[in-house]
C-alpha cells in the first residue's frame, strides 16, 4: 500500500497525484513511469513520473481522466492508500547535451515533460519549452517550466495568446524563424506525439517521443504494449517508453490503443451509475 | 422566523408580491435565508427556485447576514471622478475584505452603491446612515476607529 | 398576407413569426434560444434580420409578419453582426475544438476522449456532432474568436439522477428555464444573478430532486449544447439508428423515437409529433434502456425439471407447456397485463378461449376506470358521457382534476392542462394535499382523503338547486338523480370530506359559468369500495354540466384491452375471480401473462410464466416463457382517448425472447386449436380491423344515473385512525417495477417510502428517516388503494 | 370631496396663511440632509419655542432647493434671504438678528466666488439667476409632507379642470400642443404615447410613474417626488384620465427611502382628500396609486423590466413589440412616463400648452432639470430651458470648475450617453443635438470631469457598471459589455496592446446593434464617444504607458523630490506599506518596491512642501497636480 500526500485538480480533467514512495523517489530518472492500481478491483495503469523528491520520498504523476481507473484515481485524496504504486519502470530518457532541444508536452505531458526539460538544462542545452493548451485556462506548471526553459512557448486555440496554432505550426514557424533545433522530445496524447513527428520528419530533426500503448504488467511480460518501432516489435515498457518518433508505426499505435474503447466506455457506464453517488 | 410567518400572512397570495415579501424578509432578518424562501414561495405558490431567482437578481436582498456595522461607499459617477475608488481601496486594506462582503467576525460589512444623490459631498461614505463627505484615503482609518469607539462605548 | 422574404414572395400567417415562415420555406437563419414550443424570447441575438423601413435588426423570432413586409435574412452586415454575436457567445463556451485547425483528424484519434469528466472542448462533449452551436459555427464560418476563452469553473453537477448538469457549456439561452416553467409547469430551475454573473439553477444551489425537479427531460431535450447530458450513454458514440415507439407504461400513449447503436438502445426522446408533441415524461424519457436491458430479463424459455427450472428450447418448452396444458382444458385461466399490444392480447384471448376453454384472458388492472364506466352503461343502458381527447383539454374553459397526481401519474396529460391554463382555463382541484397541482389550481379544496364523492354529489345539487345547467335538462333519469340526491345525508359533506358548503359552491360556480368543461379523472376514484358510487357521481356531474370525461388510464394498452374485452360473453372472470378460483382449486392450471398476486397457498398443479422478467410468480412456474418487450415486436396500443397508434420493432428481441402472440398462438397450434397460424403481427392486425374490434362505437341514449351514498364509507374506526391514500403510477412495465430496473428512478420514486405530515408522525412517535410500520383495515391493501390504516413505528 | 369644496378648502387654508408672516424654510432634500439639516431645522423650532415666537414665525422643512453645494440651506420668507452652510451654532444668531431685528448676517451670505460679493436673496444668487425653475421651483416652498402648502400654490387645480372642463382628447391634444417629450431619456413624445394608449384595446389599463432613478450621478426624479410629490400625482391622475386608467403605480427605487415615505404620505392625503380613489372630485373617474418600492436593480429602469418587476419577476426586458401602451403590465396597455415627466403635466394643464411652449427649441418644449455635479463649484439640481449651452450651465450656472483647473469633458446620460469634450461646450441642450453628438439626454445627469479626469477610467467605470447591471438575457449585452469592461480595465491596468482600440469599436458597434433593449444598445456610448473625442487618452494608455490625467495607478509614480522635502513625517506615517523611510526634518524616501501607489502621501504633503510628486509615464513633463 501507498499512501497519498496529495491529489488536487490542476485544471479541468487534470489532476496531480503525489504519493509517498520513498524507494522510487530514490532511483527514479526522467522519462520513467510507475504502474498504479487505485484498488483492489481496478486495473493497472502507468503513469509518467513528473516530478520527485528525493528527501521527502515522494513521487508526483499528473493524470487525465478520460477512463474508469482514472476517474477512480481523481476520486482519492491525501491519507487514502492505493494498493499498488511500483517503478520505476521503463528505460530512462536519453540525457546529453545536445545543444538546443525542444521540449513540447500536452495535456499530461506539460507534466511529464517537466523532469527531462529539467535535466537537459542541467546538461547543459539550451531548452525550448513548448507546451500546448486548448485554451488558457488549462495551462499548469507554467512557473516550473520557465524556470528549467531558455525559451517558454505556447501554442493555443485562444486568443488569450493571441495565436490558433497547435504543435507542429509552432515547430514550423520556429524553424522558419531561424531557430536551430537538434533533437525534439514530445509527450502528450499520440496524436501530439505523431504531428510532431510529422512537423519534424522532413527537416530531419532527431523527434523522441513517450509512447502510450496501453499497458497491463509495465514490466514486459504481457505484451500488451507491443509498437513497431523501425519494423520490429517493440514493447514499450521495457524497451521504451522513448523511441525514436520518425520509427513508430502510428497507424498500429491508433489502432491498438482504440482496442478497447467499447469496453471502456461500458465500464465507465457501469462504475459511474453504480459508485457516483446520486442524491437521494 | 414566527415573525416572518406573521408577516406573510399579511401579504396576499400572489405573485407579484414576491418583491414586497423579499423586502419583509430582509428587513425582519437582516438577510433571506432558506427558510424564508420555502415560507414565501409557498405562500406565493411559487416554486423556491423562482423566489431565488427573484432574490438573487436584485441587490437589496442579501443571501448572507451583515455584519455590524454596515460601510456603504457611493460609487456614484460625481464621487467615482473625485476619488472614491480610492477609498474603496483603503477601507478593503483596512478592514481586509473585498467590498460586497463582510468581515469574518462579522464585524463590518464593506458594501458600494451606485448613487446615493448626495453628490455634493463626494466622495461619500455612509456607515452605519452615518453620512460622511469629501472623504479623504487617509481619513478611512479614523472613520473605522470612530465606528470601533462608538461600539465599545456601547458596550 | 404576402410577405418578401430575400426577394422571395412567400405566404405567410399572421401567427408565424418571420424566423419560422423562413423555416418553412428553406430559408436559414441562425437562432439558439428559439423553441417551437416557448414564447419568443429574443435573447441569442443570431436571427437577426434587416425589416425594410425600420432601423437597425431585428429578432426574427419576435417579428411578426406585415402585409407587404419586406425581410433581409442575408447581408454582409447582417453576417457579420450574427458573427460578432457568435464570437461573444463562444467566449464563454468551451471553443477550442470549434476552431482548431486539426478538428478534422483529431476526432478520429481521440475517441476515447470523450470519456472525460469534464468538457473542454467538443472532443469531450456528449452533444458533439449535435450540437447546435457546431452548426452555427459551420454556417457563419466562424473561425476564430477575439477574446480569451472564459472557463466559469462551475463543478458539474453529478448529484441528480438521469442527467449531470455542466453548466460551463450553458449558452443562458434559457430554453431548459423556459421549457421548466412555461411548458411543464414545474419551475424547478430557474436563472439565478444577473449579467455576468448570471447562470440557470436552482434555490441555494441544491439538487434538482430537491427543487421538486420531476426529471421528465424537456430541459436536456431543448438544450442546445450539451450542458444537460443524459447520465447514461454519455460516453457513447452518436446512435445510427431510430425508431419510432409507443411509450410502454401509462395510457398516454405518447409517442418515442428510440435511438439505437449497432442494434441497442441508446436512448428514448419524444417525438415531436403525436399526442405528446414532443413532450414526455421520466418513465418514458430514461428508463427504457434500463427495462429492456434489465439484469432480471427472461432470456431463454425454462420448464421446470426435478423441482428446479432448467433453461431448455422453445421446441422443448413448446411441446412441455402445450402437452400439460392440454389436459387442463376448461379448469385453467389466463392472466394479461394490459401493457401488452392489442395483438397479444387478442391472440391470448383467443389462446385462453379456444385453447383452453377460459372465459378469455383476464386484464390483470382491474377494476380499471374504463370498466367502472362499462358497468355504469351496462346497468343502465345508457350512453357514456362524452369522452374528451387531449386536444379538448386546451380550449376548455375549465379543468375539474379528482382523484390523481395528474403532474406525477401521467405528466404529459399534465403538459396539456398547462397549456389550457394559459389559454385562459380555470383549473379546480380537490385533493387531500398541497403539490404542483394545486400551486397552478385557480381554486383548490382540500378534501379528505376518499370523500370525492360527497363533493361530485354536492356539487349536482348546488347546481341543480341554482337552476339546472342547460347541458343537462331535459335528460332521461334526470327526475331519479334528483330523488337519489335528496335522500344523501345533509351533513355528510362537512363531515366527511371537510368541506364548507361555501368552497363547493364556488367551485360550482365555476363550473357554471363557463364554456367546455373537462373532468380528469383516474384510478385514485376507485381504489376504495365505493367505486361505483363516485363514478356514478361523477358521471351525473358531466351530464349535467356537459363535461367530458377524460380517464386516465392507467396503462398503455388498458383501453385496448377494455374495447377487445367487450365481445366477451357476459360473466367474463374477474382477476379476483380467477384468484380465488385458483387458491381453492376450482381452475388447476394458471397461464400468467401478467402481473397477478398469486397467494402463497394455493391449489394449482400448472403454473406458466410468459414474461419479460423473472417475477415472484416466476419460483413457482413449471414453465416460463421469454417474451420480447415492446421494444422487441411490433405492435398496435389504444391510448387512453381511443387512439390505436402502431409501435414499431426498435431491436431483436433480447436472448429467445419471442413476441407474446407469437407464444401463445405457437401453444394454440399444438394443443389442436384452428386459426393461428399467424406470420407476423401484421396478420393479426389485419383480422382486428377487420372484425372493427378496436373501433369504439358508443350508443345508446344520454341520461342521469341514480346516486347512492357510498355504504362502506370512510367512517373514522378507531382502529384504524388514518386513510393512507392510493396514489397510483404506472412506474412498473409488465412485472418490472422501475425502481427496480433503474437505480436512477429509485432515488426518484422509492415505493417504499411513505409520507405523512409533521403532527401524524408525531403521534406515531417517527422521525423524519425512520421505518414504519402499516397495518390495513383491508386485505387488499397491499397494491396502491385507498384504505384505512394504523401506522407506528417499527424497530 | 368635489370641485367646489376643493376651492372652498383652498381658499381657507390661503386666508389663514399671512403672507408676510416670516417662514424659515429649511431646505430638507437628501444633500442636506446628509449635511444635517434635520438638526438644524429641529434647532429652529426650538429656539422658535424658545423665544415663544411659535404663534409668528413659521419653521417649514421643505423640498430640495437644488444648491445642495452650500448646504444645508435655509432660505427666510417673505424677504427669500439666502443663507448656506448653516450650521447648528448659526441658529440662535439667524432667530434673533434676522427674524426678530430684520439684520442679515453678511457671513451666512453667500459670496460671489469672483467678486467676494455677498448675495442676499436667493433669486440674485447666480447659480439661481439663469434657471427658468418652473417644475422645481415650488420644491422650497412647500413641505412635502403637508398637502394644505401644495393646495395652498395652486395645487390640484389642474385635475380640477381636467376633470371638470376637459375631456381626455382634449386633455391628450393640450400635452401633444405643448410638444412635451419623455424626461426619462429617449423622448418620446408624451401625448402620442397617451393616444396609443388610449386607443388600445382592452378595459384594464395601466398607469405608471418611472421613478426608478438608476443613473449614478442624477437625482432629479427623487429631489422632485421628495419634495414635490402632489405634482407628480396630479400628473399621474391627469394622465389616468387621459388615457382612461384606473389604476396606476409608482416604482420608486429602494435606495431612495425618503421619496418612498413622502410620496406615501401624500397618496394617503390625496386619498382621504378625495383626490384618489372612486369618484375623484365628485366626477365619475376612479382612479388610484399603488406604490411598489424597487429592490435595487439599474435596468428595472427600462419599461418592460419595470413592468417585470411589479409582476414579481427578475426585472429581464423584453423585446418591443409589443409596446407596453399595447401590452404591458399583466398583458394590459399601459403607459409609463418617469417622475419629471409626470411633474410637467400639472403645469401644462394649468398654464396652457402654449406658454409652456414658448420656452425650448424647436423639437424640445419646456425646461429640463440636470443634475449638476462632478468636478464643479456650485454641485445641484438645476432647470433650464431646453436648448441652453453647455457653457452657459457650466460656467454660468454651475461656477466653473472646482479649484480652478481645466474643463475636460462632460457626460451626460449616466451610463447611457456621452463625453462631450470642450468643442462641443456650445452645444445646445436638447434631444436631437445631444444624440448627434454621441451622447442623450437621459434623465438629466451632467458629469462634469476636469483635467484630473482620466476618459479612459471614466469609459471603463461606465462598463463596469453596464455589466454590473446588466440583466443578463441577451448575449451582446451580457457578454458584450463584460469583454469591453475587460478590455478597458486591461488598458487602465497597463495591458492594453494596439489591437484594442479597434476590437472595442467592432465590439460596441455589434452590442449598440444588437442588444435586446436601451440598456445595452446605449452601453457602448461611452465608449464610443470617449475614443471619438478623447482618442489621443487611449493612445497614452496604450502606446505612451502613461496616464495623462494621473488617475489610473499602473501608470503612476509617487516620488518625493528632496529639494523640497522638509522630512516633517507625515507622509511616511500616513504611508499604509511603510513605503516611506526617512528621519525627522531629513528629506525622505519612497521604496518604489512596496509602494502601492495609494496616493496618502501625496494627499497629506502639506501644500506649502509640494515635495511628493506624482507623475506618470517616462515622456511624461514632470507635473504635479494640487
Amino acid at each position: 500500500m501507498s499512501k497519498i500526500i496529495r491529489r488536487e485538480r490542476l485544471v479541468p480533467n487534470l489532476h496531480l497525484l503525489e504519493v509517498s514512495a520513498p524507494e522510487i523517489a530514490r532511483k527514479c530518472l526522467p522519462g520513467q513511469f510507475v504502474m498504479i492500481m487505485p484498488d483492489e478491483r481496478g486495473e493497472r495503469i502507468p503513469l509518467t513520473i513528473a516530478d520527485w523528491d528525493r528527501d521527502k520520498g515522494s513521487v508526483t504523476t499528473v493524470f487525465m481522466t478520460v477512463g474508469t481507473t482514472t476517474h477512480k484515481l481523481a476520486r482519492l485524496s491525501a491519507g487514502d492508500e492505493v494498493p499498488v504504486f511500483v517503478g520505476p519502470l521503463g528505460k530512462p530518457s536519453d540525457i546529453r547535451n545536445y545543444g538546443a532541444v525542444l521540449c513540447a508536452g500536452g495535456c499530461f505531458g506539460i507534466a511529464a515533460i517537466y523532469p527531462i526539460a529539467r535535466a537537459l538544462k542541467e546538461a547543459g542545452n539550451k531548452v525550448i519549452t513548448l507546451v500546448d493548451v486548448k485554451a488558457g485556462y488549462l495551462l499548469y506548471w507554467e512557473d516550473k517550466l520557465r524556470k528549467v526553459s531558455d525559451r517558454f512557448l505556447v501554442s493555443a486555440r485562444d486568443h488569450k495568446f493571441e495565436t490558433k496554432d497547435y504543435v507542429p505550426a509552432k515547430i514550423k514557424s520556429l524553424l522558419a524563424e531561424g531557430a536551430k533545433l537538434d533533437r525534439v522530445v514530445a509527450i502528450g496524447c499520440t496524436y501530439l506525439m505523431y504531428s510532431s513527428c510529422e512537423a519534424t520528419r522532413a527537416p530531419g530533426i532527431k523527434t523522441v517521443v513517450s509512447l502510450n500503448p496501453i499497458m497491463v504488467d509495465g514490466t514486459g511480460m504481457c505484451g500488451a504494449c507491443r509498437c513497431a518501432v523501425d519494423g520490429k516489435t517493440k514493447f514499450a515498457c521495457v524497451d521504451g517508453p522513448d523511441f525514436d518518433g520518425h520509427a513508430v508505426d502510428w497507424n498500429e499505435l491508433f489502432a491498438r490503443r482504440k482496442s478497447y474503447l467499447d469496453h471502456e466506455m461500458k465500464s465507465l457506464c457501469y462504475w459511474e451509475r453504480t459508485r457516483l453517488p446520486v442524491c437521494a | 422566523m414566527a415573525n416572518m410567518e406573521a408577516v406573510l400572512a399579511g401579504v396576499a397570495p400572489v405573485r407579484s408580491e414576491l418583491i414586497h415579501a423579499l423586502h419583509h424578509a430582509q428587513a425582519e432578518l437582516g438577510h433571506v435565508p432558506p427558510e424564508a424562501v420555502a415560507r414565501i414561495a409557498r405562500r406565493l405558490r411559487i416554486s423556491e427556485s423562482e423566489v431565488y431567482g427573484v432574490l438573487t437578481f436584485y441587490k437589496a436582498f442579501s443571501l448572507e447576514p451583515k455584519g455590524k456595522h454596515v460601510v456603504t461607499i457611493c460609487s456614484g459617477t460625481a464621487c467615482h471622478v473625485r476619488g472614491a475608488p480610492r477609498i474603496v481601496e483603503e477601507f478593503q486594506r483596512k478592514l481586509g475584505v473585498e467590498a460586497g462582503s463582510t468581515t469574518p467576525d462579522r464585524e463590518y460589512t464593506l458594501e458600494t452603491v451606485n448613487c446615493v444623490g448626495a453628490c455634493a459631498l463626494g466622495p461619500i461614505v455612509i456607515i452605519d446612515g452615518n453620512y460622511h463627505g469629501q472623504v479623504k484615503t487617509t481619513e478611512v482609518h479614523k472613520l473605522v476607529e470612530g465606528c470601533r469607539r462608538s461600539q465599545a462605548k456601547e458596550g | 398576407m404576402k410577405i418578401t422574404i430575400d426577394g422571395r414572395s412567400i405566404e405567410a400567417q399572421g401567427t408565424k413569426t418571420v424566423l419560422e415562415v423562413a423555416q418553412d420555406n428553406g430559408i436559414y437563419i441562425p437562432a439558439l434560444c428559439s423553441h417551437p414550443r416557448l414564447a419568443p424570447y429574443a435573447a441569442c441575438r443570431l436571427c437577426v434580420v434587416s425589416i425594410k423601413g425600420k432601423p437597425g435588426f431585428q429578432p426574427s423570432c419576435n417579428t411578426y409578419p406585415a402585409e407587404g413586409m419586406e425581410v433581409v435574412t442575408d447581408s454582409e452586415e447582417l453576417r457579420l453582426q450574427r458573427v460578432r454575436t457568435m464570437e461573444l457567445i463562444l467566449s464563454e463556451h468551451p471553443n477550442a475544438c470549434l476552431i482548431c485547425s486539426e478538428k478534422a483528424d483529431c476526432e478520429d484519434h481521440k475517441a476515447s476522449i470523450r470519456k472525460s469528466a469534464e468538457v473542454t472542448g467538443c472532443v469531450f462533449c456528449s452533444s458533439n456532432r449535435r450540437c447546435e452551436l457546431q452548426e452555427i459555427v459551420v454556417r457563419l464560418k466562424v473561425d476564430s474568436i477575439p477574446y480569451s476563452s472564459v472557463y466559469r469553473g462551475f463543478s458539474v453537477r453529478r448529484s441528480d439522477p438521469f442527467f449531470i448538469q455542466d453548466y460551463n457549456l450553458c449558452i443562458l439561452c434559457g430554453r431548459c428555464v423556459r421549457i421548466c416553467h412555461e411548458v411543464r409547469g414545474a419551475a424547478a430551475i430557474s436563472f439565478m444573478f444577473r449579467g455576468s454573473q448570471a447562470v440557470v439553477g436552482t434555490m441555494f444551489d441544491r439538487s434538482l430532486m430537491a427543487a421538486g425537479c420531476q426529471f421528465c427531460g424537456a430541459c436536456v431535450d431543448v438544450c442546445p449544447t450539451g450542458a444537460l447530458a443524459e447520465r447514461v450513454g454519455r460516453h457513447e458514440a452518436l446512435p445510427d439508428a431510430e425508431a419510432e415507439t409507443v411509450c410502454p407504461y401509462c395510457g398516454v400513449g405518447c409517442r418515442l423515437v428510440v435511438e439505437t447503436l449497432q442494434g441497442r438502445i441508446q436512448a428514448a426522446k419524444p417525438a415531436e409529433g403525436g399526442v405528446n408533441r414532443g413532450q414526455a415524461c421520466v418513465r418514458g424519457r430514461f428508463t427504457l434502456r434500463d427495462v429492456v436491458y434489465s439484469p432480471s430479463r427472461i432470456r431463454r424459455p425454462m420448464v421446470k425439471k426435478d423441482g428446479k427450472l432448467v433453461e431448455t428450447s422453445w421446441e422443448d418448452a413448446l411441446a412441455f407447456v402445450a402437452g400439460k396444458l392440454k389436459s387442463y382444458a376448461g379448469r385453467a385461466c389466463v392472466v394479461v397485463s394490459s401493457q401488452l399490444g392489442c395483438e397479444d392480447l387478442f391472440v391470448l384471448d383467443r389462446f385462453a378461449r379456444e385453447a383452453l376453454g377460459a372465459g378469455g384472458a383476464v386484464p390483470s388492472l382491474q377494476p380499471s376506470i374504463l370498466d367502472g364506466l362499462g358497468d355504469l352503461v351496462k346497468a343502465h343502458g345508457l350512453k357514456t358521457p362524452h369522452r374528451a381527447s387531449l386536444a379538448d383539454l386546451p380550449g376548455s374553459k375549465a379543468i375539474l382534476v379528482l382523484g390523481e397526481n395528474v403532474p406525477v401519474s401521467h405528466p404529459v396529460v399534465w403538459v396539456e392542462i398547462l397549456e389550457a391554463l394559459r389559454c385562459g382555463a380555470k383549473l379546480l382541484v380537490a385533493s387531500h394535499k398541497d403539490d404542483l397541482l394545486t400551486r397552478h389550481a385557480s381554486q383548490s379544496l382540500k378534501i379528505r382523503p376518499g370523500s370525492e364523492f360527497y363533493l361530485l354529489a354536492s356539487l349536482s345539487k348546488v347546481l341543480l338547486e341554482s337552476g339546472s345547467p342547460q347541458a343537462g335538462s331535459g335528460l332521461k333519469g334526470l327526475d331519479g338523480f334528483k330523488k337519489s340526491l335528496e335522500k344523501l345525508p345533509a351533513s355528510c359533506l362537512a363531515d366527511t370530506a371537510g368541506l364548507q358548503e361555501e368552497e363547493v359552491r364556488r367551485l360550482a360556480e365555476a363550473l357554471r359559468c363557463c364554456g367546455p368543461i373537462v373532468l380528469v379523472f383516474g384510478q385514485g376514484l376507485i381504489s376504495m369500495p365505493w367505486a361505483r358510487e363516485n363514478l356514478a357521481a361523477l358521471w351525473d356531474l358531466a351530464v349535467l354540466t356537459g363535461a367530458r370525461l377524460l380517464p386516465l388510464a392507467e396503462e398503455s394498452d388498458l383501453f385496448g384491452a377494455w374495447l377487445l374485452a367487450r365481445r366477451k360473453p357476459s360473466g367474463a372472470p374477474s382477476l379476483e375471480t380467477v384468484l380465488r378460483a385458483a387458491t381453492t382449486g376450482e381452475i388447476k392450471a394458471l397461464y400468467l401473462a401478467g402481473p397477478a398476486p398469486l397467494p402463497e397457498k394455493h391449489g394449482l398443479e400448472f403454473l406458466v410464466v410468459q414474461d419479460s422478467f423473472v417475477n415472484e410468480a416466476c419460483q413457482g412456474a413449471d414453465a416460463v416463457l421469454p417474451a420480447a418487450t415492446f421494444a422487441e415486436a411490433e405492435g398496435h396500443f389504444v391510448n387512453l382517448e381511443g387512439r390505436v397508434q402502431k409501435s414499431e420493432k426498435v431491436i431483436e428481441p433480447v436472448g429467445e425472447a419471442k413476441p407474446d402472440w407469437w407464444i401463445a398462438s405457437h401453444l394454440a397450434s399444438r394443443m389442436g386449436a384452428e386459426g393461428f397460424g399467424y406470420e407476423d403481427a401484421g396478420r393479426i392486425k389485419e383480422q382486428l380491423d377487420k372484425e372493427g374490434l378496436l373501433a369504439l362505437q358508443e350508443e345508446g341514449e344520454a341520461g342521469f344515473v341514480p346516486v347512492t351514498a357510498p355504504s362502506g364509507g370512510p367512517e373514522r374506526a378507531a382502529e384504524y385512525p388514518m386513510v393512507l391514500p392510493g396514489e397510483y403510477c404506472p412506474d412498473y412495465y409488465r412485472t418490472l417495477a422501475l425502481c427496480q430496473a433503474s437505480p436512477d428512478f429509485k432515488v426518484l420514486r422509492n415505493p417504499r417510502r411513505l409520507k405523512i405530515g409533521p403532527e401524524d408522525a408525531a403521534g406515531a412517535g417517527l422521525q423524519d428517516g425512520a421505518k414504519a410500520r402499516v397495518e390495513s383495515s383491508s386485505a387488499c391493501a397491499a397494491g396502491p388503494g385507498t384504505a384505512r390504516v394504523k401506522i407506528t413505528g417499527a424497530s | 370631496m368635489d370641485l367646489n369644496e376643493l376651492e372652498t378648502l383652498r381658499t381657507r387654508i390661503t386666508a389663514s396663511r399671512d403672507k408676510d408672516k416670516p417662514c424659515i424654510t429649511v431646505c430638507g432634500g437628501t444633500g442636506c440632509h446628509a449635511y444635517g439639516c434635520l438638526k438644524v431645522a429641529q434647532a429652529f423650532r426650538d429656539e422658535v419655542r424658545r423665544l415663544g415666537l411659535s404663534d409668528k414665525v413659521a419653521v417649514r422643512q421643505t423640498g430640495c432647493h437644488g444648491f445642495c453645494e452650500r448646504g444645508p440651506i435655509v432660505v427666510l420668507q417673505p424677504k427669500g434671504i439666502f443663507y448656506q452652510r448653516i450650521q447648528l451654532a448659526d441658529v440662535p444668531e439667524v432667530v434673533s438678528k434676522t427674524v426678530i431685528e430684520g439684520l442679515v448676517i453678511e457671513r451666512l451670505l453667500y459670496a460671489e466666488p469672483k467678486t467676494g460679493a455677498r448675495i442676499v436673496a436667493e433669486r440674485d444668487v447666480p447659480f439661481y439667476k439663469r434657471q427658468h425653475r418652473r417644475i422645481f421651483g415650488s420644491n422650497g416652498h412647500l413641505d412635502p409632507t403637508d398637502i394644505d402648502d401644495y393646495l395652498a400654490l395652486d395645487g390640484y387645480r389642474a385635475l380640477a379642470k381636467v376633470l371638470s372642463e376637459m375631456a381626455p382628447a382634449d386633455v391628450i391634444a393640450e400635452i401633444n400642443s405643448a410638444g412635451l417629450r419623455g424626461r426619462g431619456g429617449a423622448g418620446f413624445p408624451t401625448g402620442r404615447k397617451w393616444e396609443i394608449c388610449r386607443a388600445a384595446h382592452g378595459e384594464v389599463k395601466y398607469v405608471i410613474c418611472n421613478a426608478d432613478e438608476g443613473d449614478p450621478g442624477a437625482y432629479m426624479d427623487r429631489s422632485l417626488l421628495e419634495g414635490n410629490p402632489h405634482s407628480v400625482i396630479e400628473g399621474m391622475i391627469i394622465g389616468a384620465y387621459a388615457i382612461g386608467s384606473h389604476e396606476g403605480f409608482v416604482y420608486v427605487r429602494n435606495e431612495y427611502p425618503l421619496a418612498v415615505e413622502n410620496v406615501g404620505i401624500a397618496v394617503e392625503a390625496a386619498r382621504k382628500h378625495g383626490l384618489l380613489g372612486k369618484s375623484i372630485l365628485g366626477s365619475k373617474f376612479d382612479f388610484d396609486i399603488r406604490i411598489f418600492k424597487g429592490a435595487g436593480a439599474f435596468v428595472s429602469g427600462e419599461e418592460t423590466s419595470l413592468m417585470s418587476s411589479i409582476e414579481g419577476r427578475r426585472a429581464s426586458p423584453r423585446q418591443k413589440p409589443p409596446f407596453p401602451a399595447q401590452s404591458g403590465l399583466w398583458g394590459k396597455p399601459t403607459n409609463i412616463n418617469n417622475v419629471e415627466t409626470w411633474a410637467n403635466v400639472p403645469w401644462i394643464i394649468r398654464n396652457g400648452a402654449k406658454a409652456y411652449s414658448q420656452i425650448g427649441t424647436q423639437d424640445s418644449k419646456g425646461t429640463k432639470i440636470f443634475a449638476l455635479v462632478g468636478k464643479i463649484n456650485n454641485t445641484g439640481l438645476v432647470e433650464v430651458p431646453m436648448g441652453m449651452k453647455l457653457r452657459e450651465i457650466i460656467f454660468e450656472i454651475g461656477g466653473g470648475i472646482k479649484g480652478g483647473k481645466e474643463f475636460k469633458a462632460v457626460q451626460t446620460g449616466g451610463p447611457s450617453g456621452g463625453c462631450m469634450p470642450t468643442e462641443l461646450l456650445d452645444l445646445p441642450i436638447d434631444y436631437a443635438s445631444l444624440a448627434q453628438a454621441g451622447s442623450m439626454m437621459g434623465s438629466g445627469g451632467m458629469i462634469v470631469m476636469d483635467e484630473g479626469t482620466c476618459m479612459v477610467d471614466v469609459a471603463r467605470y461606465f462598463l463596469h457598471f453596464t455589466q454590473e447591471e446588466s440583466c443578463g438575457k441577451c448575449v451582446p449585452c451580457r457578454v458584450g459589455t463584460r469583454q469591453m469592461a475587460e478590455i478597458l480595465a486591461r488598458i487602465t491596468r497597463g495591458e492594453g496592446v494596439e489591437s484594442d482600440v479597434e476590437r472595442l469599436e467592432t465590439l460596441a458597434k455589434t452590442v449598440k446593434a444588437g442588444s435586446l433593449c436601451g440598456l445595452g444598445q446605449t452601453a457602448p456610448n461611452p465608449v464610443l464617444t470617449t475614443l471619438r473625442y478623447f482618442r489621443k487618452e487611449y493612445d497614452a494608455h496604450i502606446k505612451e504607458r502613461r496616464c495623462p490625467a494621473l488617475v489610473c495607478k499602473a501608470f503612476l509614480a509617487f516620488d518625493i523630490d528632496k529639494r523640497k522635502c522638509v522630512g516633517c513625517l507625515l507622509c511616511l506615517k500616513a504611508c499604509p506599506v511603510k513605503a516611506v523611510s526617512g528621519e525627522i526634518k531629513k528629506p525622505h524616501s519612497i521604496d518604489q518596491t512596496l509602494c502601492i501607489k495609494c496616493g496618502a502621501c501625496f494627499e497629506v504633503c502639506p501644500p506649502k512642501v509640494r515635495a511628493v510628486t506624482k507623475t506618470s509615464g517616462a515622456s511624461a513633463p514632470e507635473r504635479v497636480l494640487p
